[in-house]
């Protein structure tokens, strides 16, 4: 994948956009619009953006509950997720799914996910059925390092080895699963390390470095496609926010936090940009691009309607 | 039982079905542990391994959560999985993707997806197999919004409704059951299929409906012969679905005899047949002439010893006992 | 409510009972997920890391059924873990271990062993969680033989029944509620224990029946409040505890007023209100002036949006128009 | 541990007992005295009796489905064993349990389990409680190869590495779950391999060996006992039998079974104990002592009463 300065701009408007998205949805939440719990994906941008971009259109993607990223990644529209987290008819769902329940097919998404580690089963059942079916597309499943303790894990990457199934799993270790550090947590170093017990391939790469996702996991896919068996890639990355809405987030100390702030994707990108010759006003045109899409996908979504009472009772069965 | 036509065992008429759809489509595919050439703890794949191969027929690791959630993702891009838990007691293992994949996935993301995906599985006690091998645990998924249950009892239901399972675009569980496979019925010929939704009247009658599923409907037939020569003429109630519960041939057997004895395997609180007592006491209220009563299993582990199981389990002596008791009434 | 007397939080209630009963007793010990510094999901847990550390406070990865199955061993060998599963969406992940292990230790292993396990987890909806963090799910653990389970409305109760349940020898399952963790009543000074198997009389009345728990419980006794300027004199009994259910005061209840109606906020089939429907029906047919009503939450996944979910839980308006059924029939 | 000719004897001859006590249980299958299901553990007695010598008395057990072996090696009396299974009042769970849920806490045996991989966070949480207690007993969880495709195994056997728990991990890999071969369930070449994701330390030895199983479990026992964490011993045996009553075994070849019955490890200690010393006319007399044992066992197993009505029904609470 070559990275040239109008694509890496592309990409960094994308990430723009998610990271704004988010800003807005904070926003929401403190003006009493916006109900529920959902999580931001704030830092962790570059993975979402690179793995997709590494991936085809019709290859299919399985998320957690930290999926906004994941989603606008895909070129879903960003007023219409928004309509979803506003509980709007407009929304990808009818607002029945919300953030953690989020789904669209026309996309190959193949929905966000609220059990930690519930979608990896789901995701390799998607490879499954794309080697039964003799299509070249794979499945890319995302998950955090917590997920990664799950039964499911273990169970799913054992079945995606024995089976050579086209699967790439890309474990976001972020450091923490909610309060809990990824040391206390799991008892290897890496979450790559445990995909010996499976004997799967793993590489692993900066999270917050665009143009390492974007090789690292340009590289996983082809092995994935071409050889027909599960990868695992772990991307170190780190979210700038709390788990979710009121997270004093006292399970870390301010200065890791400012340290990691300043690795930001968001500002290594800004930086690569400019030693690829992109002027700064280019970089804030996009800026702009992407808080003008914003503005007006939160507008389209909050005038949007609500569904009605029928709706919410019927439509359980196909 | 009329004689002449060709009886087949319960285990045929599952074996049957799955492979006249294994036949008729290709997107359907078996899932699970030793299903192969073992065929199944109980012998009900028997031969399709041979048939259809190691694509059609997928032997899994035991890993039930996670093949149960394998087949929900292959369900979502258009394959038609079959599912076997090997007992029913593992389906708690499996319960998460159950109840919040397989039942939601259809309704929360907004009819985009379908999840037809069959899981079938053998409930009951099959006579000193012990606490973790012979629970009727229909109680655990009545409830769960979004699946479909079916509990045949009979050759003829298993066949027409697993076959119609299979077929249908949402998650159907199918309770088979350890003591119905050996036992023989008649099979239509040829192809049919059966609805999911729909209780069956297998022996009408005038003076008091009994209503069971699974291995208790041959129990309840056997029992309204036995109650014949007292003068009593019991009508028999098959639900056969569990869930959606086909309250109107309910009520309108309620209706016409005004007494209720439910019978199940399944321990006796929370169950399919307390959801059943609750819909009749709120439709049927002024029909009654009797309390409703349930004769279930107790309300414990079911223990190993073939003796002790038998104070636990339903026995034909706790029916009849209810039987006169609401006749009494 | 007294004026005067001091008021707690549901949530410190909560805390109140597993601080005291930390300090008594070292073998009692807390595991689950962020429960140390962050304090849960809900702050429940907050301040207690600090005052009792990492032995007592057992962080876990993950692993929700592992980490039941652990304090399943650990009780065998008499510790006394209070586990927290964080939603109780999310204890379908760990139903084995509750259904096959801590539930049947007891009675399988011939009472060598005790399991005094207690699991503590916020079922119910709290506003736009959406479909996986907003089920009440006390249909699927009533009728698991061995456990007992409570669902205490109060601050008042949780505390005294929370105490009592790390106390007790049995598995016992305590379902708080997100919606109640916010709401205020009096504590009683002093260590004080209440049983766990007695349901409340909350508010006595003549004219009709209300049976509920959990967050519903205070809804049915605000309608009450409501609907007695129109004469309508409701007795509010909250089942407190689910299993095993206090049929001596349903029954006295129902005996008293003629009319039932229940209340819950658990999807409406297979579940405990069925349960009490189908005993009341068994039991006190005679003194049902109308037919049993229940008030639950639709048969479907919990959607997200604020809007929509207020026409699948149950609302006072439902309640309301049951009651006027009842009144009217 | 020192392997003299008595000992070594007496090994034997528990492992013989174990031997005659499921080929009676056969015959009673046979000729209808017994009922339910039970999975023999012909050709894998060397293992419990193994391991378990290399225990202390008050280690804690846990076993799984196959542990007729794990209950004899312990030293529980193979008439209340029997009468167990054959649901008499005097069996150790009077007629509750069976086969595959018997316990006796006076042996610090915490049970047999039907749920494959069920016991593995059972016995994880023994050893949690042992360490909370700062005794010095571990725990032991036997358990087969293909229980270690649940994800039970992964979760506790990564909270054990993380907190130090002192429990011994014995999978017996009898090279098939069922009939499923471990080669087409576990996607790695041992399971011993898979506790790298952990970050557990792991031998493996030959199971069908009654000193190499002695030597390893001792080895093992001591660090679990003396560094307070987590061990895996993987010990590579054979079930002669089928998996449960009306196996045909169809999953594998004759010849190989015949060639694992020449390893036999009641046929290898025989030849260890000539080797030692032992004269034929010794090892004759332990077989019949084993024998006459069992005759016995069964004898007064078969004659032990029936619980009664109350007894089944009740008890459920403590
Ligand atoms: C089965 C289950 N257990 C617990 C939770 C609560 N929970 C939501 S996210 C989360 C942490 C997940 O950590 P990780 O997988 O690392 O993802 P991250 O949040 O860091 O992106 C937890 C514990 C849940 N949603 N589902
Ligand atoms: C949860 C669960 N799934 C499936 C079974 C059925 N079953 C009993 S033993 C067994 C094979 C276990 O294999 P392994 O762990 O290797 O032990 P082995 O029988 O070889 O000693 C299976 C599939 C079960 N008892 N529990
Ligand atoms: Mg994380
Ligand atoms: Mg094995």
């Amino acid at each position: 994948m070559q990275l040239d300065a109008e694509k890496l701009l592309s990409y960094y408007e994308r990430m723009q956009l998610i990271r704004l998205f988010e800003e807005k949805l904070a926003e929401l939440f403190t003006i009493g619009l916006l109900g529920g719990t959902s999580h931001f994906c704030i830092g962790q941008e570059a993975s979402a953006v690179g793995v997709l971009a590494a991936a085809r259109d019709t290859d299919w993607v399985v998320s957690n509950h930290r999926g906004h990223g994941h989603l606008l990644a895909r070129g879903l529209e960003p007023a219409r997720v928004m309509a979803e987290l506003l509980g709007r008819s407009t929304g990808y769902c009818g607002g029945r799914g919300g953030s953690q329940h989020m789904c669209s097919m026309e996309h190959h998404f193949l929905g966000t996910n609220g059990i930690t580690g519930g979608g990896i089963p789901i995701g390799t059942g998607a490879a499954f059925a794309l080697k039964y079916k003799a299509e070249s597309d794979i499945a890319i499943v995302f998950f955090g390092d917590g997920a990664s303790n799950q039964g499911t894990f273990h169970e799913s990457l054992n079945m995606a080895s024995l089976w050579g199934l086209p699967v790439l799993y890309v474990c976001e270790n972020n450091r923490y699963g909610m309060s809990m550090p990824v040391e206390r947590a799991c008892a290897t170093a890496s979450i790559a390390a445990r995909a010996v017990a499976y004997n799967i391939d793993t590489a692993e790469a900066d999270g917050s470095s665009l143009p390492a996702v974007l090789k690292a996991s340009a590289e996983a896919i082809r092995l994935v496609r071409s050889a027909q068996k599960p990868f695992l890639l772990e991307l170190h990355c780190y979210r700038h926010c709390g788990h979710s809405k009121n997270d004093p987030r006292v399970y870390r100390s301010r200065d890791e936090e400012s340290q990691m702030l300043a690795q930001d994707c968001l500002k290594q990108c800004e930086a690569l940009l400019l030693e690829h010759g992109v002027s700064s006003e280019m970089i804030a045109l996009s800026q702009e691009r992407a808080k003008q899409a914003i503005e007006q996908a939160a507008q389209t979504a909050l005038a949007a309607p609500y569904a009605d009472c029928n709706y919410a009772r019927g439509g359980v069965y196909a | 039982m009329p004689e002449g036509k060709t009886q087949y065992f319960y285990s045929q008429a599952v074996a049957q079905a799955l492979d006249e759809e294994l036949a008729r489509d290709e997107n359907v595919f078996l899932l699970g542990e030793d299903i192969g050439l073992y065929g199944g703890a109980f012998g009900v794949t028997r031969g399709l391994f041979e048939k259809y191969g190691s694509k059609r027929m997928v032997e899994t690791p035991i890993s039930e959560n996670s093949f149960t959630g394998l087949a929900v993702g292959a369900a979502m891009l258009g394959l038609r999985p079959v599912v076997e838990i090997m007992f029913m007691d593992f389906i708690a293992l499996a319960l998460d993707q159950l109840l919040n994949s397989a039942g939601k996935l259809h309704y929360m993301y907004d009819g985009q997806v379908k999840v037809p995906l069959v899981l079938r599985t053998p409930g009951g006690a099959k006579g000193g197999y012990g606490p973790s091998h012979s629970q009727m645990l229909s109680n655990l998924l009545v409830g769960i919004p979004g699946l479909k249950i079916i509990a045949p009892s009979t050759p003829r239901q298993v066949k027409g409704m697993l076959k119609a399972a299979i077929r249908d675009d949402n998650p159907v569980i199918v309770i088979e059951n350890k003591r119905l496979y050996p036992l023989k019925g008649e099979i239509p010929e040829g192809e049919y299929l059966l609805p999911l939704d729909k209780a069956e009247l297998v022996s009408p009658g005038n003076d008091m409906t009994i209503i069971s599923y699974s291995a208790m409907t041959p129990v309840c037939l056997a029992i309204k012969e036995a109650v014949l020569g007292v003068g009593l003429d019991l009508e028999v109630l098959d639900l056969v679905s569990l869930q959606p519960l086909d309250q109107e041939s309910i009520f309108t057997s309620v209706r016409k005899t005004g007494r209720v004895l439910i019978v199940e395997e399944a321990c006796k609180t929370g169950g399919v047949g307390a959801e059943v007592a609750a819909l009749i006491a709120e439709h049927c209220l002024d029909a009654l002439e009797a309390p409703i009563m349930r004769v279930a299993a107790a309300d414990v582990p079911i223990p190993s010893s073939l003796e002790l199981e038998k104070y636990v389990l339903p026995q034909n002596d706790d029916i009849l006992h209810a039987i006169k008791t609401l006749r009494d009434y």
